[in-house]
């Protein structure tokens, strides 16, 4: 789960991380307002869950209330990737001597959270791990121990070498890492973390995804949701024990477990077709998740065939069979089926798809392939 | 031989009285896994399957001497199920509960490398040595006794890969389904040293997915550390930057992790990597000279 | 630093530890309102800071209002091991069906915080310990992972075999051991838990200590603290950089170092003597220390002779002689000194003493010697 | 030969810029100890008593290659301090600073195990290996090179003890002051073990006080492990109980740790316990035969 950087904001404030003023806006007429109150040099910010809002023009600075109102006009109802922006953040421009980025992530390697730190903030960092690796510091967090006063100043003096600023700073990754442990996050980052002309450090934009499996236990995070359109719609599959991406291709896949969806999709494309999404449907053969699956695969106007591809484990295909059977029943599917069982009971379940003339086939690619050729 | 398990380990089974629990337990029974014990809180004198039930992980090793152990607990408590079987004198212990929270598999693997023991999982199948011992919830039939040696990030993309390789009479010395998690235990490095250890197999299959850069790692150890043919899959070579896909390691960021990446790491010291499932049987029967 | 039985059943509340109603009284008056308020079969205890009231007489048992009066009058103001007792506690008297023992310590052999349980609760646990060691279960936690679950769970099954008693206690253990890593406890005991009639488990007696140590990040355990006119006389020692405690006998200690106090006590008593107080002045030899522990030494009437023994170390004989001298100076001392000086720069500062016709010797064994002998 | 340090000891003095730390380091310094850095945050670049001063251990490890730390920290700070000194790469840990939270040492020792790192403290006076090296502060002067080990739990006590020997022309290898704390680094057990395998020890004194059974486990260690001579002192025979003598170690609770439990347990095992500190080098010269 994502938050907007306007919720990230709040919560940094909340563990005394400091964080510049800011007033969040859904029209012109609130911007209008908010830069009067500030009356100081803002910055309008679209508050979207994607990347790159500032490339796309989504970041502008603002010296009077004019400039304000103007930048709100521009951004709102503008388009990033995808996503409608609905609101903007406007925000105390501090001035900004220096950048850093700070960034908490789990480590798959070390088992542990990593805590990542470097002087050339205020760029994606991406790009920095690219080009110049070595700029990025990367120290794992023994979770024994935390987050401790020594290593917080430890990797400040990596960053800063007045101790006032490292004082400041190691400060601020206490609270960062805190933020990360309480949460259950996956990543923290503020980017950039400045030093402002007064030389106090400031954190003027912040990121936070976190944990999913975690949610069942953090309430007030899991209140900051505010899913996209298609992230409603993966929620919702979610609820029904279905597992759900929206894709930009016109072949709904219906699979059971992750690792094989991912490789039925890459069958797919690899014969020249093109998922409409990723769609795992677990371990269960309970018709009604059947049926919610394709209610899903179908409600997505793109979709022009549907293929099946089970692999009966503990799951049976025959069971599996039992259950399309009886979704198909109920449900008034007008695309084309394409439709492979394999491993456990498969010669059984075969026999009752058969029965119902639903068209089967042997293998994956040849399912592909079908499908495809269905598909023109 | 075998890695890990054989018709020797002493299984105990968490979680023994639930749903999932007691339908596995009785599937790994039927294999002929040697289950001595299970374990559920308040249920101690009852047994399930045959299989005696403790109170806790520590009476049931005491009682039975079981040396690994497979959870079958809800996520919420899964990782303090991992503790209590390291705490109470487990060696392995494979965790096949689903939705555990990465902060507790990060406490719990802490835990378990001070302990000196072994995990896999959480998020995963299981392992199985064919014809000795099933840990987990893999299906049976498909797996048949050999000398291939199978390692894979995925569960039925895993069952597809076995079944494949079964048809084509490549049977397996020791499959381990590592889980699909961001921090999980044993992976692609200390499996591959297994592998490479045992005399019974004479080749390796391995299965990756997009998300983190075990992959890259695991093409680096081979470089260094193993002499026996590996062939590689990976799954996601066409999912999208930001999404988690079914596993939650699944998840691109950061520029890296892509399937290109992967398979471009394996390549390059010369692991042949599938593009079609089907393919891997026909890459393991030409590193064989089958 | 220690707090009373009501302050402890606050805590346990707070944390969520089921603990019998109860109220504090200050006067019989109190008492009689407390039991006519709560209206049932009460238990009034003595609120002292040390052990074995039961055995004093200091906790008696209440079926009626007269009942409770009856008892307040016999245990307000009474004398339990020199504390007079200036409250007690008014608490609902539950019914018992079995008694336990749980507590919290720390383990200096594991070098972690031990978990101790045992069926023969009610009891000192002290006899227990030596009349049946192996009641007491004894199980150290380990710091990097604190009271899992399973760990309570699994201490509960030692006391209790029914799986609602389990949890019930499991949870409580946990609550415990959050208690004394939140509070830098040193001791933290539930004696007895108790399993009442409708089979729910109760505190109805705690006990805690807390590391002096950590004091200085508990503000709001410090506020508890209710010193005895001795321990007040400790705290405000400690106040001056001194490490006091009253004793019994007629011979005034001043030494530098802990352990070397406690050896000067031993000769003291070995050659037949007997201390007046454990003083502890440290390290530094600055005069109004020196001072300080004079009169802390003089305000105790029993004392009839000074003994000072000093060993320079870093802080050398010199300077402790001048910061002697000068004490002395202010001082109107009548009792007799006897002053023993060694190690590093000794001669030069008997010379400083003996120029200001103060008593020296040699030895220690001298130095007890010569004390006893001028307090007879 | 000594135990623990000797002149190729490079130590790093922790908190060097501070009153004490500075003071002591002029005393190591004057003494011969290979001082060879310092660690104060911010200070980098400075010196004291020509010691270079570091911003953290790590970066004063790495330049200086120190292996041993003396930790002149206020004790509310001192276990991070070891902790730093850990996860820095040194391997003797010194804490001095006295009024350390429990639950501090709770952690620090659990981390110092992990690393498999040595900790004298903290609340201790340090260890000297006579003309070699003194890492603390002990008073030099009234030390002597020779053959007796001794371990001691008081500071001044000490002081008086080894005063007594020197003058009894009995030097010392090592003296190792181990502190008054309840939770504390390496005590007499292992320390007896240092000394049973050191060449140049030939007779052990041992100083207890009241608290705990540190004493009585040394006593059955010194039973099944050592044969070099000990003999032993046990200050608070006269403290009362519950109450706490200065060291937070030295409370009498729960019925044990008194004095005449500790002397029982020592003279059980057939090693001599002084009644008087003027005992101690009469009782090692008969033990040494001289």
């Amino acid at each position: 789960m994502k938050i907007h950087e306007y919720q990230a904001r709040q919560l940094f404030r909340e563990y005394g991380i400091p964080v510049p003023d800011d007033i969040l806006c859904y029209t012109v007429e609130e911007v209008e307002a908010a830069a009067k109150k500030m009356n100081r040099m803002t910055v309008v910010k679209a508050q979207v869950l994607v990347g790159g809002r500032g490339k796309a023009g989504g970041v502008k600075l603002a010296r009077t209330t004019e400039d304000a109102v103007s930048a709100a006009k521009q951004i709102l109802g503008m388009d990033i990737k995808g996503c409608t922006v609905e609101k903007v953040l406007v925000a105390d421009a501090v001035d900004i001597k220096k950048e850093y980025y700070v960034g908490l992530t789990i480590d798959r390697n070390t088992k542990s959270v990593l805590f990542m730190a470097s002087a050339e903030g205020g760029v994606e960092i991406e790009e920095v791990a690219k080009v110049n690796p070595d700029a990025i510091h990367k120290i794992p967090i023994d979770p024994d121990l935390g987050m401790t006063d020594f290593m917080a100043r430890k990797i400040a003096f990596k960053l800063f070498s007045d101790i006032a600023q490292v004082k400041q700073a190691a400060d601020i990754f206490k609270k960062l890492y805190r933020i990360f442990m309480d949460t259950d996050a996956s990543i923290v980052e503020i980017n950039p973390l400045v030093v402002t002309n007064n030389d106090a450090l400031s954190a003027i934009d912040g990121k936070m995804n976190f944990d999913d499996n975690a949610l069942y236990r953090q309430a007030e995070i899991e209140k900051l949701n505010e899913p996209t359109e298609d992230e409603k719609k993966e929620i919702a599959a979610k609820a029904s024990g279905l597992t759900y991406i929206r894709l930009d291709g016109n072949i709904g896949c219906m699979v059971n477990g992750a690792g094989l969806a991912m490789a039925t999709m890459d069958v797919i494309k690899h014969f020249g077709g093109s998922p409409a999404n990723f769609l795992d449907i677990g371990g269960s053969s309970n018709p009604q998740k059947v049926i919610d699956a394709m209610n899903l695969l179908m409600s997505d106007k793109n979709v022009k065939v549907i293929m099946i591809n089970i692999f009966g484990g503990i799951t049976r295909c025959d069971d599996v069979a039992k259950g399309l059977v009886t979704a198909l029943d109920q449900l008034n599917v007008k695309i084309p089926i394409v439709i492979r069982l394999s491993g456990t009971n498969a010669e059984e379940g075969l026999k009752i798809i058969k029965a119902k003339n639903l068209p089967t086939v042997n293998s994956l690619s040849e399912a592909a392939q079908k499908a495809i050729s269905l598909v023109n | 031989m075998s890695i890990l398990i054989n018709k020797n380990t002493k299984v105990l089974v968490q979680g023994i009285t639930g749903r999932d629990g007691s339908f596995h337990t009785g599937k790994m029974v039927d294999y002929g896994t040697n289950i001595v014990a299970g374990v559920s809180p308040g249920k101690a004198g009852q047994s399930v399957h045959n299989v005696p039930v403790f109170n806790t992980v520590a009476d049931a090793v005491a009682a039975t001497g079981a040396d690994t152990s497979v959870i079958f607990i809800p996520a919420p408590y899964a990782a303090d199920a991992i503790l209590e079987a390291a705490e109470g004198g487990i060696k392995l212990v494979v965790c096949i509960s689903e939705g555990v929270p990465t902060l507790d598999m990060v406490k719990a693997t802490a835990y378990l490398k001070k302990k000196g023991v072994q995990l896999i999982g959480a998020n995963c199948p299981g392992l199985i040595t064919p014809g000795e011992s099933m840990i987990g919830i893999l299906p049976v039939d498909i797996f048949k006794k050999g000398n291939v040696g199978l390692i894979s990030r995925s569960g039925t993309l895993t069952y597809l890969m076995v079944s494949l390789l079964s048809q084509y009479d490549l049977g397996q010395s020791t499959c381990v389904g590592i889980g699909g998690d961001p921090v999980a235990g044993l992976y692609f490095q200390e499996l591959l040293q297994l592998y490479q250890d045992d005399p019974q197999t004479e080749a390796i299959v391995l299965i990756g997915e997009i998300g983190g850069d075990a992959e890259e790692r695991a093409a680096q150890y081979i470089k260094k550390h193993v002499t026996k043919p590996v062939v590689a899959f990976i799954a996601g070579q066409t999912a999208p930057a930001g999404k988690r896909m079914g596993h939650a390691g699944a998840i691109i960021s950061s520029g890296s992790g892509t399937a290109a990446e992967k398979i471009a790491a394996f390549e390059a010291v010369g692991v042949p990597v599938a593009r079609l499932p089907i393919d891997i049987p026909l890459l393991i029967k030409k590193a064989l000279n089958k």
